[in-house]
């Protein structure tokens, strides 16, 4: 096998340059957050924007979102895209209970925040009433950039763990408000003000 | 004894996977079962009525045609294995072997196991299905004079 | 939150599809489609029910409102033996956001932001319509501006291409090609990058108003939309080389979703599906408006009535889209963008610090809005699904007394029954790509 | 301009049911009894496709313009036919009583209008006799009142200020 350049030969003495040591805890939040896939939930004009992001442009495969599984059952994050009609609430319940854990919601939109532009008779008034929201992205709809700033705070959120922690204790979404990026040509940078988490900084 | 160490070892990391995965998932994953999770997924709908028991025999056939060519390659597996040695009389006992087979198979498909919508359908508009069909041949243009009455008042 | 017992219910009662033995004859033979002003003879020949299929034969199975392939939150409850569909049934209703009520409670101002998010994936189509039926209310519609005209016109047609080209992305992933999806979105990408340069937003632009458009080109636009134009055929043709020349695709779509032209007409479907059965009826040639009459273009037309036609057509529709906004880039006159009506315009930003009048007609517009003449009227355009028309009722006020908007998917998805029966359930997943249903403008 | 000039007696007739015009488009105003018969003339005279149908509630109108001899009900079922070979356009115009919101189906005339007349049932509670399958479309199942109706609120829920928890 040949040398390795600079790699001190020293049989058991260079074990801890070989190897990468972490608490499994670290590796499973890691894990959770580069490859989270989405449930297909999208319900009016929000959905062909998140179509929009998953597109070839914008392509969310780039944070793990790979791609957006039909079925509750292999899918992390629900996003909630467009408004929800009161046909549809227990439907979209339902959906929720029957997603594995650990899981997460995005209401993606004004209508499935709050109602949006349709504070009527038909249209549920915020989404946050039947399921548990963790983030809101605001915009009608959300240009893809800001989806994927409120993707990349949840990805943070579950990095952390501190979103864990919350749903076990009382099973509330963490409710984070982020601001809407307007549609751009050039790319954007978002500092999402990640401090170096431990094992990464060696 | 050497010689069979790696046949030991695989087995051995075979289960270890297995029951690691196992494991990992009971020790990790959070457990909060709800009655919706245990419920069928039915597109978001709960369920109202069972769904029937008896499932038309068609599917039965299709697993039937599976069984029967998954254990054809079992009894293959060996002769392909050393096919060297066995030289030409064993691979002509092979296609005799496999020519059985692949005599019940045309009988079964001769009987119309395979064909159960489309086909029957497409027959009644056969010029419709055809491999010249383009996306440009299927359509006709037109125009303004086109129009079935030939006033051509806007 | 601990775990809820699911106490709540979501099957809708009477709406949803009952066993054969459950309901009276006339809905079987609706469901069977043998209703369709069609003979006995032809009734019989479509195909038998079995006539002693009891219950447990067959299965009632629901392609539910979470569905990957519904485009949306259309419900479909088949009835299957096998894998063969007996009967369909669609249920809607499921992305149902009372615009209509909303629309009585907005000014005719602000109708469009209301209206532009029925049909989402061809936004300037609904408010075109929404603008012409107002404009024909005011009677001002022969004089809105020229360059206004020529401005909706390409529009109009660059949003028709957008809509198609999303068709091919969903057409070509519910049947299994998933790169089309790829490819489908990368050109709608640069068009959506164009509306966003002219209207501001990507979607639900609410740039169509009464009275023309909310602002002007921006410099430079000639040659954006020339490079769409110039990037599309290639592409197309890359298409038909990656899909018709396909046995897999000719063969899933081939034969399938076969509706003729009388059930078309009868069930009164439009666009794509009646132009697929043989019948010339486009009104953008019919029918003209706008300046469709002085633009020269084929209306295309399909001949066996099934899937293939339809695909075939859409793509094709593209290429007529092309042609009509190259002439359209050649008649685009100069001149002001919006017309000169103080009742119905919005003074410029400008004059409402000089002159008082403008400030008070500013004022009134857009806080109480302008009156429309009491009447009624119903105007119809043809968007990328089909006739898309808005029948407005107004009692003199500043707001639409009633607004109802006819939406093509609402019509065409009733041929869906007629057009699954006896298929697979594969092909019902091709039938409803190719019907291109949009559940905004379905549930209003 | 008023929009309908009524031309002096006797008025302009189709198939016995007073003709007027809207903004430049025919309209016919039969009586309910003359609905379906007039309908059948209409098919049969070569307006093949219903376009549309859909009701209006005229609970709170100020006062419509309707030929006399009509009398004004509160609701009217609006029907837009397209002729597809002669390329024109007819509107139908039907008073509908409250107090019987009741009227023949066009089902078995065009089968496309199956699903607007459930609409139409849905939204404004107007039954189709003769309807092969009259049950709501667009609202669930067990939602009580017919939201379009006029003397039906718009359920504007007052936007409740939540602090904002973030």
């Amino acid at each position: 096998m040949g040398v390795v350049r600079n790699v001190l030969d020293d049989g058991l003495g260079g074990l801890e340059h070989n190897f990468i040591t972490g608490r499994i805890e670290d590796l499973v939040k890691w894990s959770r957050s580069r490859s989270s896939w989405g449930a297909t939930f999208g319900l009016a004009c929000c959905a062909i924007e998140m179509m929009g992001t998953g597109g070839p442009h914008y392509d969310i495969a780039r944070f793990g979102m790979e791609v957006f599984r039909a079925s509750p059952r292999q899918a992390d994050i629900i996003i909630v895209a467009g408004r929800v009609s009161q046909k549809m609430a227990p439907v979209l319940r339902q959906v929720y209970d029957q997603m594995m854990e650990p899981k997460w919601v995005i209401s993606m939109g004004v209508c499935a925040s709050s109602g949006g532009m349709f504070n009527n008779y038909a249209i549920l008034q915020g989404v946050d009433q039947i399921v548990p929201v963790d983030v809101y992205a605001p915009g009608c709809p959300p240009t893809p950039e800001t989806l994927i700033h409120a993707i990349e705070t949840l990805h943070q959120q579950i990095e952390d763990g501190e979103i864990m922690r919350r749903r076990a204790k009382s099973g509330a979404g963490a409710n984070i408000h982020i601001t809407e990026i307007p549609a751009q040509t050039s790319p954007v940078s978002v500092s999402l003000g990640r401090p170096a988490t431990s094992w990464t900084s060696s | 004894m050497g010689q069979y160490l790696p046949v030991f070892a695989l087995t051995v990391l075979g289960i270890l996977f297995g029951a690691l995965s196992f494991v990992a998932s009971r020790l990790l994953a959070p457990r909060r079962p709800s009655s919706a999770k245990e419920a069928p997924y039915e597109c978001g709908i709960v369920p109202t009525r069972e769904p029937p028991e008896r499932f038309p025999v068609s599917f039965y056939i299709v697993a039937m045609l599976f069984i029967m060519f998954d254990i054809e390659i079992i009894f293959i597996y060996p002769y392909a294995v050393n096919r060297a040695e066995l030289g030409a009389f064993a691979f002509w006992e092979m296609f005799a072997f496999s020519v059985v087979f692949f005599l019940a198979f045309v009988y079964v498909v001769a009987r119309g196991a395979l064909d159960w919508g489309p086909v029957a359908k497409a027959r009644r508009l056969v010029d419709g299905v055809s491999a010249t069909r383009t996306s440009t041949s299927t359509i006709r243009r037109v125009g303004l004079e086109g129009r079935s009455d030939n006033d051509q008042a806007a | 939150m601990t775990s809820v017992e699911n106490t709540f219910r979501t099957n809708e009662g009477a709406q949803e599809m009952r066993a054969r033995s459950e309901i009276s004859a006339k809905e079987i033979l609706r469901e069977v489609g043998s209703v369709l002003r069609m003979s006995e003879a032809e009734v019989a020949k479509l195909g038998q029910m079995p006539a002693d299929a009891d219950e447990d034969q067959t299965m009632i199975i629901n392609m539910g409102p979470q569905h990957p392939s519904t485009h949306g939150v259309l419900r479909l409850m088949l009835e299957l033996q096998g894998e063969k569909v007996l009967r369909c049934k669609p249920i809607i209703g499921y992305l149902h956001t009372g615009m209509e009520k909303t629309g009585e409670e907005l000014t005719y101002m602000q109708g469009g932001t209301n209206v532009t998010r029925m049909d989402y994936l061809s936004p300037l189509n609904n408010e075109l319509v929404f603008s012409m039926a107002v404009e024909k209310l005011l009677g001002i519609e022969n004089d809105i501006p020229e360059r206004a005209v020529w401005m909706r016109m390409l529009l109009s047609e660059l949003n028709r291409m957008s809509s198609h080209l999303l068709f091919l992305a969903s057409n070509g992933m519910d049947l299994g090609a998933v790169s089309m999806m790829l490819y489908g979105w990368r050109e709608r990408e640069e068009v959506l990058r164009f509306f966003q340069k002219v209207t501001g937003l990507r979607m639900n632009h609410n740039f169509i108003r009464p009275g023309g458009v909310a602002a002007d080109l921006p410099p430079g636009w000639r040659d954006d939309v020339l490079t769409i134009l110039e990037m599309l055929p290639g592409r197309l043709a890359e298409y038909d080389i990656l899909m018709t020349d396909q046995p897999i695709w000719r063969e899933r779509l081939q034969g399938v979703g076969v509706i003729t032209a009388d059930e078309a007409l009868a069930l009164g479907t439009s666009g794509p599906i009646l132009r697929s059965t043989g019948v010339a009826w486009d009104l953008r040639r019919d029918q003209p408006y706008l300046h469709y009459d002085e633009v020269e273009f084929d209306v295309i037309v399909g001949s066996y009535g099934d899937a293939f036609d339809r695909y075939a057509i859409r793509i094709n529709e593209i290429r007529e889209s092309i042609r009509i906004v190259y002439q359209v880039l050649d008649a685009m006159p100069l001149g002001d963008y919006r017309i000169q009506n103080k009742k119905v315009t919005p003074p410029p930003r400008a004059r409402i610090d000089e002159s008082m009048e403008a400030l008070i007609h500013h004022f009134k517009i857009f806080t109480e809005g302008f009156k429309v003449p009491e009447g009624e009227v119903y105007v119809a355009i043809e968007s990328p699904r089909g006739e898309i028309g808005c029948y407005i009722v107004s009692d003199g006020g500043p707001k639409p007394y009633r607004i109802h908007m006819r939406a093509p998917s609402f019509v065409n998805i009733q041929a869906l029954p007629h057009m699954m029966r006896g298929g697979l359930v594969a092909d019902a997943v091709a039938v409803i790509s190719s019907i291109d249903p949009v559940l905004g403008e379905v549930d209003r | 301009m008023s929009d309908v000039e009524v031309t002096p007696e006797p008025q302009p007739q189709l198939h016995g049911c007073l003709l007027s015009d809207s903004r430049g488009q025919q309209v016919v105003h039969p009586t309910r009894a003359q609905y379906v018969a007039l309908m059948k003339k209409l098919l049969d005279g070569g307006f093949v496709m219903c376009s549309d149908l859909t009701a209006a509630d005229y609970l709170t109108h100020s006062g419509r313009t309707l030929p006399e001899g009509i009398e004004a009900e509160r609701f009217e079922i609006v029907v837009n036919l397209t002729a597809i070979a002669t390329r024109d356009r007819i509107r139908v115009r039907v008073q509908v009583p409250e107090s019987d919101p009741m009227i023949a189906s066009l089902f078995d005339l065009w089968p496309g209008t199956e699903a607007m007349e459930r609409e139409v049932f849905d939204m404004f509670g107007i039954s189709f006799d003769g309807h092969p399958d009259l049950t709501r479309i667009l609202m669930p199942e067990d939602w009580d009142g017919h939201p379009l109706r006029k003397d039906y609120s718009i359920g504007r829920i007052p936007v409740q200020f939540k602090g904002s928890n973030s």
